[in-house]
């Protein structure tokens, strides 16, 4: 491959892979108000449960949690496998992971954000939530630490300013590159985001150290963000959720729902950029092994906990668990379809791995059962605690489905944005690796590549 | 969040500097430079003894009143009919003074009957009003008027036949629905009001009788069953209660004997012929009462165990334990109640039980019965006297109405006609203090002070050994521009003038009240009566010395119940329906109340509204769920509740508890569940006539839709009392 | 001061580097500037080990003290008895140090990363776009006025599209 | 019989075989404690705000049933769950064995109600009121709790407090027996009795011995200071 070529080459996968950030087109703007609106019915619905009370949401004795908490746990687990993935196929050199881990990395960055909204949604008295973080009051009181909620608090900041310089390091060469390309204010905005960024070598050689480091700093923190959320419920009395299993069976379900959702994102961004040319069906085959992998976990952990429950029979866990089957049996059986049953078949056949139509028709239903499991999770459990005098059941409000959706559609909307100011694919990761398949050199019958190890 | 982190950071930050800061200021409080007025203090709280008025029992009551205004009511510990302790009736007192929807100012009706609309007058255009409206009937014999009030004693009673006396023609009803007229027509009833001695007594046997709920003086007897069951070191006193429904009484009892309706007296005479079997009868007793055990032993003798067992359709074993128990257990005390009294055959049945107690040999003895006569003045009219009035109205001969202290328009079945009757007279004067069922017919309305605005002397007409005059004093100056009714009726006669003005020259009830007062408590005539009348209100009232018991003369003997019949045809309406006072409203005279109305109910747990309770085994025979919409008839009427399955009810009983279904009565009352009495159908050719609220058949039909029915117990976990280990 | 070669080619740069370490211009003062890494050795090779790792641990500790404070130090400072619960409970402070430790320290990871890269730095330097579309540049970064004439040359007779210095960027 | 401040473990004994249901103290603990009004959709909708309810449990079918009374108020653990999980402290556990709750601290989370096993924590969903003048009846001694605040019993703090003031003033101890929570003062059947576990010769700590005595959920540890006296002499079988 000669001089011309390679120039060129590098000019049109820059080109192709920053086809993202082109003028946005009327179709853009459209998908945008869309989801702008819904954002604002939900806002909309705030205000109201602001200034009436949480009388408006479907909350009672003794369900104290509804969808607020559901959608927390959602998000939450949905923010794992973007840096958690990203993290973990870097320390394990898989190359593959190259076109995807931008998209991943900005997945839990913003579902994390939506995440850490719903906690402060939740509260009832949401005017005063400063009086959750630690700081030198008048009264001479801090927050408990001892709470759980605290040990959320922390964690979740943790996790969203780690994602955050995860996200921001890995693009910093592409936010360099960008500001090559970009010319006027643009190239103002996008030289300050470089920092001045010229990708010498000693800068490279510490980018990508730093990055593993990052990595092995940052999953540590995935799981014991996940595991801390799952000992919300953990610790308590409840029946159904006093159990110890509950931080590794969240984690696990977090890292389901997050892999079925990056798969979902880099079908839609596939499609809608047309990046067919970087994102191979190899890249789906790969990421659907371990779509497969991590819902045979989570079956395992699944039928152990629920298993235990049934063999010992106690009564009060034998009563939200027959609650859970008496009224929930739909919910259930989509739950153990989308989570077990639909993936682990399906993502067997090599077919269906890659095939795009497909994998979107089973990740967006992995999603559904995990949203569906977290529903299962809080509520069967509190409508049937210890007292059963009082008994009862929970139906969200229309506020708090409007706030639920708004959610989705913030999150979207955030995305949709974030590609078009930033670059969705990591373009320098790509390119190394184009660079390396150049370096590949005839080794007997096969072409192998020379410059195959990563820091 | 990014902003939260930001201030967790500067938080921390700023902490080591601001520690150091924080220091503690000492303050100063300053005193009153000039004490306020009245008396009051703020924050410091004054008990006013009162007398509660929310059921005729009449406990004591201690009011707290923080800066002028009544805050919380209490028992009267000093009291000896409640002794500090006090239901959530009388609490809830405290709401009727201070309800949002009382009647501020007289008033004269400007729009057409029942509308509800009225025109604020003066007080002098009302007390002229009324003062025209009375001229016309004095010292004339013509029978143009009436006064409706609740049965009245002490000196309301004595205040009310002084001034009607100068109205010969007036007739006097004083009549209330519960009012237990019943208690006379048994073969003890002329020995006055009873005090069953619970507290000392082994073992207990309630002939339908809800005296923890509702019969007699509930706060009395609820103290004495508490003591019944755990205060002595080693008798845990025995329950057995027989009646078709397991009201909250029978919930407390060992023992639940599911007896068809107007059968219980079965069992009584069951227990007497065991008891003159094995000779144990009380001989003295019997001889005192002029019974000859010959005599009873034969109007017994059909009544072995078998016999029992088949009248009351209770089950065999059932049946011989009680009885077992009843003979051996001494002392043991049978009590008859109102689900006995409001049968066909009630005379003869209350008879059974009252010759239990005799032969038992329960009069005027420890663990039995105390009968104390009672000296002062009561007035009360029985339901036939209420018949007398309605044929009045009828046929036009009464030309005006005084109503204080009774909604008959709501406490009456629309069977008995009274509605229609009372319709067609020309002029209605209301004394309520809100816009009731009754009151809303009126022409004219002259509202009452509350009951803590009030003076009074309430005497407790059962529950107590001594003669007790419990005295109510306003605890508060009155919130709005009211005038109680007794100080309406000096006024109206100081107006009318003459003879009625000589003999009532009293300037206010509070005059009044110490003059009579002073007739019948003799502290008060020796010394300083004034200083000895404060005394008596600071301590709730006079209580006076244990009273000699009343004796008994001889008595009828016994003749056997006939079966007991209901209204309607048993192939047409083939359940029965069982009305029953609410614990939360009586007879509905406290359904306005809102802390009433969102108490649960004990036995359903259902709030605000009413319900039929269906045994489970009928309404699944029905296709009737807990919650849905039933539709009720007899043949008096047809109404819709929600149903509440009731696994303590026989499967033929319905019942349904009295006290909603208003159409007045304030934003609480008003609109909120049915009034069952629009069901009561009218019983011909009794002896007695009087409101059977137990002796009506309905048919019952589910509508296959959901009743406004809120309980605050979950239907299902209700039976899981295993998860609670209880 | 430095001076920037741009090449469009790979090899070229390499060359280039050869030359330049031929006319004796230490290793030290030579760089590449790239829009994807290579290697180490295919241009230049590592002078020395980059230490920000210093920063995590240093910041870890310093997080883990913190979180200790937070958790321990305000418990033991404002006792409130919580169910029976130990004022200063093991589990709640080591979870809070533990997170304060990891937000710290990957804190730290940027801080120190941004230190031995030499960021943020706006002031101008000597750079080509050419270089986000594949092109190599090759920097000599020296004091001596004379050593950038010297490897102006040397890397213009080496195949250098183009040389600029600092002044250029203005 | 007194007892200095020191020594003071509130406690609450609850005879169940006194107990008749009858919701008297239901009425008197709403009244004493400024609890807001619930509507008819509310209790559909188990937003009951009322701080102590008598739970009524069916035991078998007709014609062998019967109907069990529970008194249930906040069992004032001494191993309450619901304080830790709360993150702002808002509840906590004072020295003489009492739940507190900072009504003015509280933020809303509604951990403590979930992680209560007796379900006794109520939550404000709206803010509360009362039309004019039912205003007046609020006690002075209690605030009024707005929305998005837990309540739940306090035994009666408030009594707690001038008791011990008027102690402090005639220069002696609490007496056995003087401070009486509103349930306790006013229920008929004597069921309730309130008074200080620590002092062995009290009314409260005799009848705790009782052999009838059990406490809720035992198993789940949170040592409560409401000790119920089991109802007796129920002969049918359930």
């Amino acid at each position: 491959m000669n001089t011309r070529d390679k120039t060129y080459s590098a000019a049109r996968m820059n080109e192709a892979m920053l086809s993202s950030m082109q003028p946005p087109t009327l179709r853009w703007y459209l998908l945008a108000l869309v989801l702008g609106a819904v954002v604002a019915v939900g806002l909309y619905a705030f205000t109201v449960q602001l200034t009436t009370g949480m009388v408006v949401t479907g909350i009672n004795r003794p369900v104290m949690w509804g969808l607020y908490i559901i959608s927390f746990v959602f998000w939450v687990g949905l923010s794992h496998s973007g840096t958690m993935v990203s993290a973990i196929l870097r320390l394990s050199q898989a190359s593959w992971r190259r076109p995807i881990l931008r998209g991943a990395e900005a997945m839990t960055v913003f579902s994390i954000a939506v995440a850490g909204l719903f906690p402060l949604i939740h509260l009832g008295r949401n005017w005063i939530f400063y009086y959750l973080i630690p700081y030198p009051s008048q009264y001479g009181l801090w927050p408990n630490f001892r709470s759980p909620l605290l040990f959320d608090m922390v964690a979740i900041n943790t996790y969203i300013i780690g994602s955050g310089i995860f996200l921001y390091i890995g693009m910093l060469p592409d936010l360099a590159l960008v500001r090559d390309r970009s010319t006027g204010w643009r190239r103002k905005i996008y030289g300050l985001l470089a920092i001045g960024w010229r990708g010498t070598a000693e800068q490279w050689r510490v980018f990508s150290r730093g990055s593993t480091l990052l990595a092995c700093l940052i999953i540590p923190v995935a799981v014991s963000v996940h595991s801390i959320v799952a000992w919300d419920f953990a610790v308590t009395l409840v029946p159904g959720w006093h159990s110890t299993i509950f931080a590794p069976y969240f984690v696990i379900g977090a890292i389901t729902s997050g892999v079925a959702a990056v798969i979902t994102l880099m079908i839609v961004i596939r499609k809608a950029f047309k990046l067919e040319e970087f994102l191979l069906p190899l890249h789906f085959d790969n990421m659907s092994k371990l779509l497969l992998a991590v819902c045979l976990l989570w079956s395992y952990f699944y039928f152990a906990e629920v298993f235990t429950t049934w063999y010992g029979h106690k009564p009060i866990e034998w009563e939200w668990f027959s609650y859970m089957h008496d009224h929930y049996g739909l919910a259930l059986f989509i739950m153990i379809l989308g989570n077990t049953i639909v993936p682990i078949v399906g993502l067997c056949f090599r077919r269906v791995r890659r095939s795009t139509a497909a994998l979107l028709g089973i990740t967006l239903l992995v999603n559904v059962a995990m949203f569906i499991e977290r529903f299962l999770i809080v509520v069967p459990s509190l409508s049937h605690k210890n007292i059963p005098f009082i008994w009862g059941s929970y139906t969200p409000s229309w506020v708090e489905m409007s706030i639920a959706l708004a959610a989705f559609a913030l999150f979207f909307l955030l995305y949709t944005l974030f590609t078009k100011f930033f670059p969705i694919l990591a373009i320098t990761d790509v390119r190394e690796q184009e660079e390396a398949l150049i370096g590949q050199q005839q080794l007997g019958r096969a072409r192998v590549e020379t410059l195959v190890n990563e820091e | 969040m990014k902003r939260r982190s930001f201030l967790q950071l500067s938080g921390m930050s700023l902490a080591t500097s601001m520690l150091a800061g924080c220091r503690k200021g000492n303050e100063k409080l300053l005193p009153f430079l000039v004490p306020p007025d009245d008396g009051i203090s703020p924050g410091t709280a004054n008990y006013y003894a009162s007398t509660c008025r929310q059921c005729p029992a009449g406990c004591g009551i201690l009011v707290r009143v923080s800066e002028g205004r009544a805050k919380k009511i209490e028992g009267n510990p000093r009291h000896p009919l409640n002794q500090g302790k006090l239901c959530a009736r009388g609490q809830a007192m405290l709401q009727e003074l201070y309800h949002p929807d009382r009647i501020k100012q007289p008033l004269a009706r400007s729009g057409p009957r029942g509308s509800g609309e009225y025109t604020p007058i003066s007080w002098d255009a009302a007390l002229q009003q009324l003062a025209e409206d009375l001229a016309p009937y004095r010292q004339s014999s013509s029978a143009g008027m009436a006064l409706l009030t609740a049965p009245l004693r002490g000196s309301m009673a004595t205040l009310t036949q002084d001034f009607l006396r100068h109205f010969p023609g007036a007739t006097h009803l004083a009549w209330e629905p519960l009012h237990p007229e019943w208690l006379a027509e048994g073969m003890l009833g002329e020995l006055g009001s009873p005090d069953y001695d619970i507290e000392n007594t082994q073992y207990l046997l309630s002939f339908g009788a809800d005296f923890l709920e509702s019969h007699l003086s509930p706060v009395r007897y609820g103290q004495g069953f508490g003591q019944f069951r755990q205060a002595r070191p080693t008798i845990r006193g025995r329950f057995s209660y027989i009646g078709p429904r397991l009201s909250m009484t029978a919930a407390s009892a060992d023992r639940w004997l599911p007896a068809k309706s107007g059968s219980e007296w079965a069992l009584a005479l069951g227990i007497a012929r065991r008891l003159l079997q094995t000779n144990r009868q009380d001989p003295a007793a019997m001889q005192a009462a002029g019974l000859s055990a010959a005599e009873i032993a034969n109007l017994v003798a059909a009544f072995d165990e078998a016999k029992v067992a088949e009248i009351t359709g209770v089950n065999l074993a059932d049946i011989r334990t009680t009885i077992d128990e009843a003979v051996s257990i001494s002392p043991a005390l049978a009590i008859v109640g109102e689900m006995v009294a409001w049968q066909s055959n009630a005379p003869a049945a209350i008879a059974a039980v009252e010759l239990l107690n005799v032969m038992l040999g329960n009069l005027n003895k420890a663990g039995g019965i105390y009968y104390s006569p009672t000296s002062s003045a009561q007035l009360s009219s029985g339901y036939g006297d209420l018949q007398r009035l309605i044929g009045q109205m009828e046929q036009g001969q009464l030309q005006l109405a005084l109503v204080y202290g009774s909604n008959p328009v709501y406490s009456l079945p629309p069977s008995s006609q009274f509605q229609q009757a009372f319709a067609k007279v020309p002029r209605i004067v209301s004394f309520a203090s809100f816009l009731d069922d009754t009151s809303r017919q009126a022409d004219l309305i002259l509202p009452g002070h509350s009951n803590l605005e009030s003076w009074g002397d309430i005497i407790p007409p059962a529950g107590v050994r001594s003669e007790v005059i419990g005295l109510m004093q306003p605890v508060v100056k009155p919130l709005h521009d009211t005038l109680a009714f007794p100080d309406l009726l000096l006024a109206a006669a100081k107006a009318l003038g003459g003879e009625l003005a000589q003999e009532l020259p009293q300037n206010s009830y509070l005059e009044y009240l110490e003059t009579d007062l002073t007739k019948r408590i003799p502290a008060l005539s020796t010394g300083d009566s004034r200083q000895q009348l404060d005394r008596l209100l600071q301590q709730g009232g006079w209580f006076g010395p244990e009273s000699e018991p009343a004796r008994l003369g001889r008595l009828m003997p016994a003749k056997l119940p006939d079966e007991a019949e209901f209204a309607g045809a048993a192939e047409q309406f083939p359940l029965q329906l069982q009305i029953y006072p609410s614990i939360n409203y009586y007879d509905g005279r406290s359904s306005h109340l809102p802390w009433l109305q969102q108490l649960p109910d004990p036995m359903s747990t259902a709030v605000w509204g009413s319900w039929l309770e269906i045994n489970p085994q009928t309404a699944a025979q029905l296709g009737i769920a807990q919650g849905e919409l039933v539709e009720v008839s007899s043949a008096a009427g047809s109404i819709q509740l929600p149903a509440v399955l009731y696994p303590g009810l026989r499967p033929e009983v319905v019942a349904c508890p009295l006290g909603q279904g208003h159409s007045g009565g304030g934003r609480y009352a008003e609109g909120r569940g049915t009034n069952p009495l629009q069901l009561l159908a009218q019983l011909e050719n009794l002896p007695q006539p009087r409101l059977n609220l137990g002796a009506t058949r309905v048919r019952i039909k589910p509508l296959a839709q959901a009743g406004a029915l809120a309980t605050s117990g979950h239907p299902e976990g209700s039976y899981r009392r295993e998860l609670l280990g209880l | 001061m430095e001076i920037l070669g741009v090449f469009a080619d790979l090899d070229e740069a390499a060359r280039a580097v050869d030359d330049l370490l031929a006319i004796g211009i230490p290793e030290t003062k030579i760089t590449s500037l790239s829009s994807v890494p290579y290697p180490d050795g295919v241009l230049v090779r590592e002078k020395h080990q980059p230490r920000f790792y210093l920063g995590s641990l240093a910041f870890g500790a310093v997080g883990a003290l913190i979180g200790f404070s937070l958790a321990a130090g305000t418990a033991w400072l404002y006792p409130l008895q919580t169910g029976d619960k130990p004022i200063i409970s093991i589990f709640p402070v080591g979870i809070i140090t533990y997170e304060l430790m990891m937000l710290f320290a990957i804190i730290g990871t940027l801080v120190g990363m941004f230190w031995c890269m030499g960021l943020p730095d706006f002031r101008p330097k000597p750079y080509a776009a050419e270089i986000a579309i594949g092109a190599i540049g090759i920097l000599v970064q020296t004091e001596h006025p004379g050593e950038v004439e010297v490897a102006r040359r040397a890397m213009q007779s080496s195949g250098a599209q183009r040389l600029c210095t600092e002044e250029d960027e203005e | 019989m007194t007892t200095e401040a020191k020594d003071i473990r509130w406690g609450m004994v609850i005879d169940l075989d006194r107990c008749t249901g009858c919701g008297a103290c239901v009425t008197a603990c709403q009244a004493e404690n400024n609890i807001a009004l619930t509507d008819q959709q509310g209790f559909a909708q188990g937003r009951n705000l009322q701080w102590l309810r008598i739970e009524r449990y069916w035991e078998g079918e007709f014609p062998h049933v019967r109907a069990r009374f529970l008194p249930m108020l906040c069992q004032h653990c001494d191993d309450a769950p619901c304080e830790p999980v709360c993150p702002v402290y808002a509840s906590y556990h004072t020295a003489e064995g009492l739940n507190g709750q900072v009504y003015n601290r509280c933020v809303g989370t509604r951990y403590c109600a979930n992680n209560c096993p007796y379900a006794v924590r109520v939550f404000n969903f709206t803010d509360p009121s009362w039309p004019e003048p039912l205003e007046q009846q609020l006690s002075p001694d209690i605030t009024v709790r707005s929305r998005g605040v837990m309540e739940k019993c306090s035994f009666c703090i408030q009594r707690i407090r001038r008791g011990k003031e008027e102690a402090k003033l005639e220069n002696r101890g609490l007496r056995d027996g003087e401070v009486q929570p509103a349930c306790a003062q006013t229920c008929p059947p004597g069921a309730i009795s309130f008074g200080n576990l620590d002092d062995p010769n009290s009314r409260v700590a005799r009848m705790a011995r009782s052999p009838r005595r059990f406490r809720l959920f035992e198993d789940l540890g949170t040592e409560p200071s409401v000790i119920y006296l089991k109802g007796g002499g129920h002969e049918h079988p359930g």
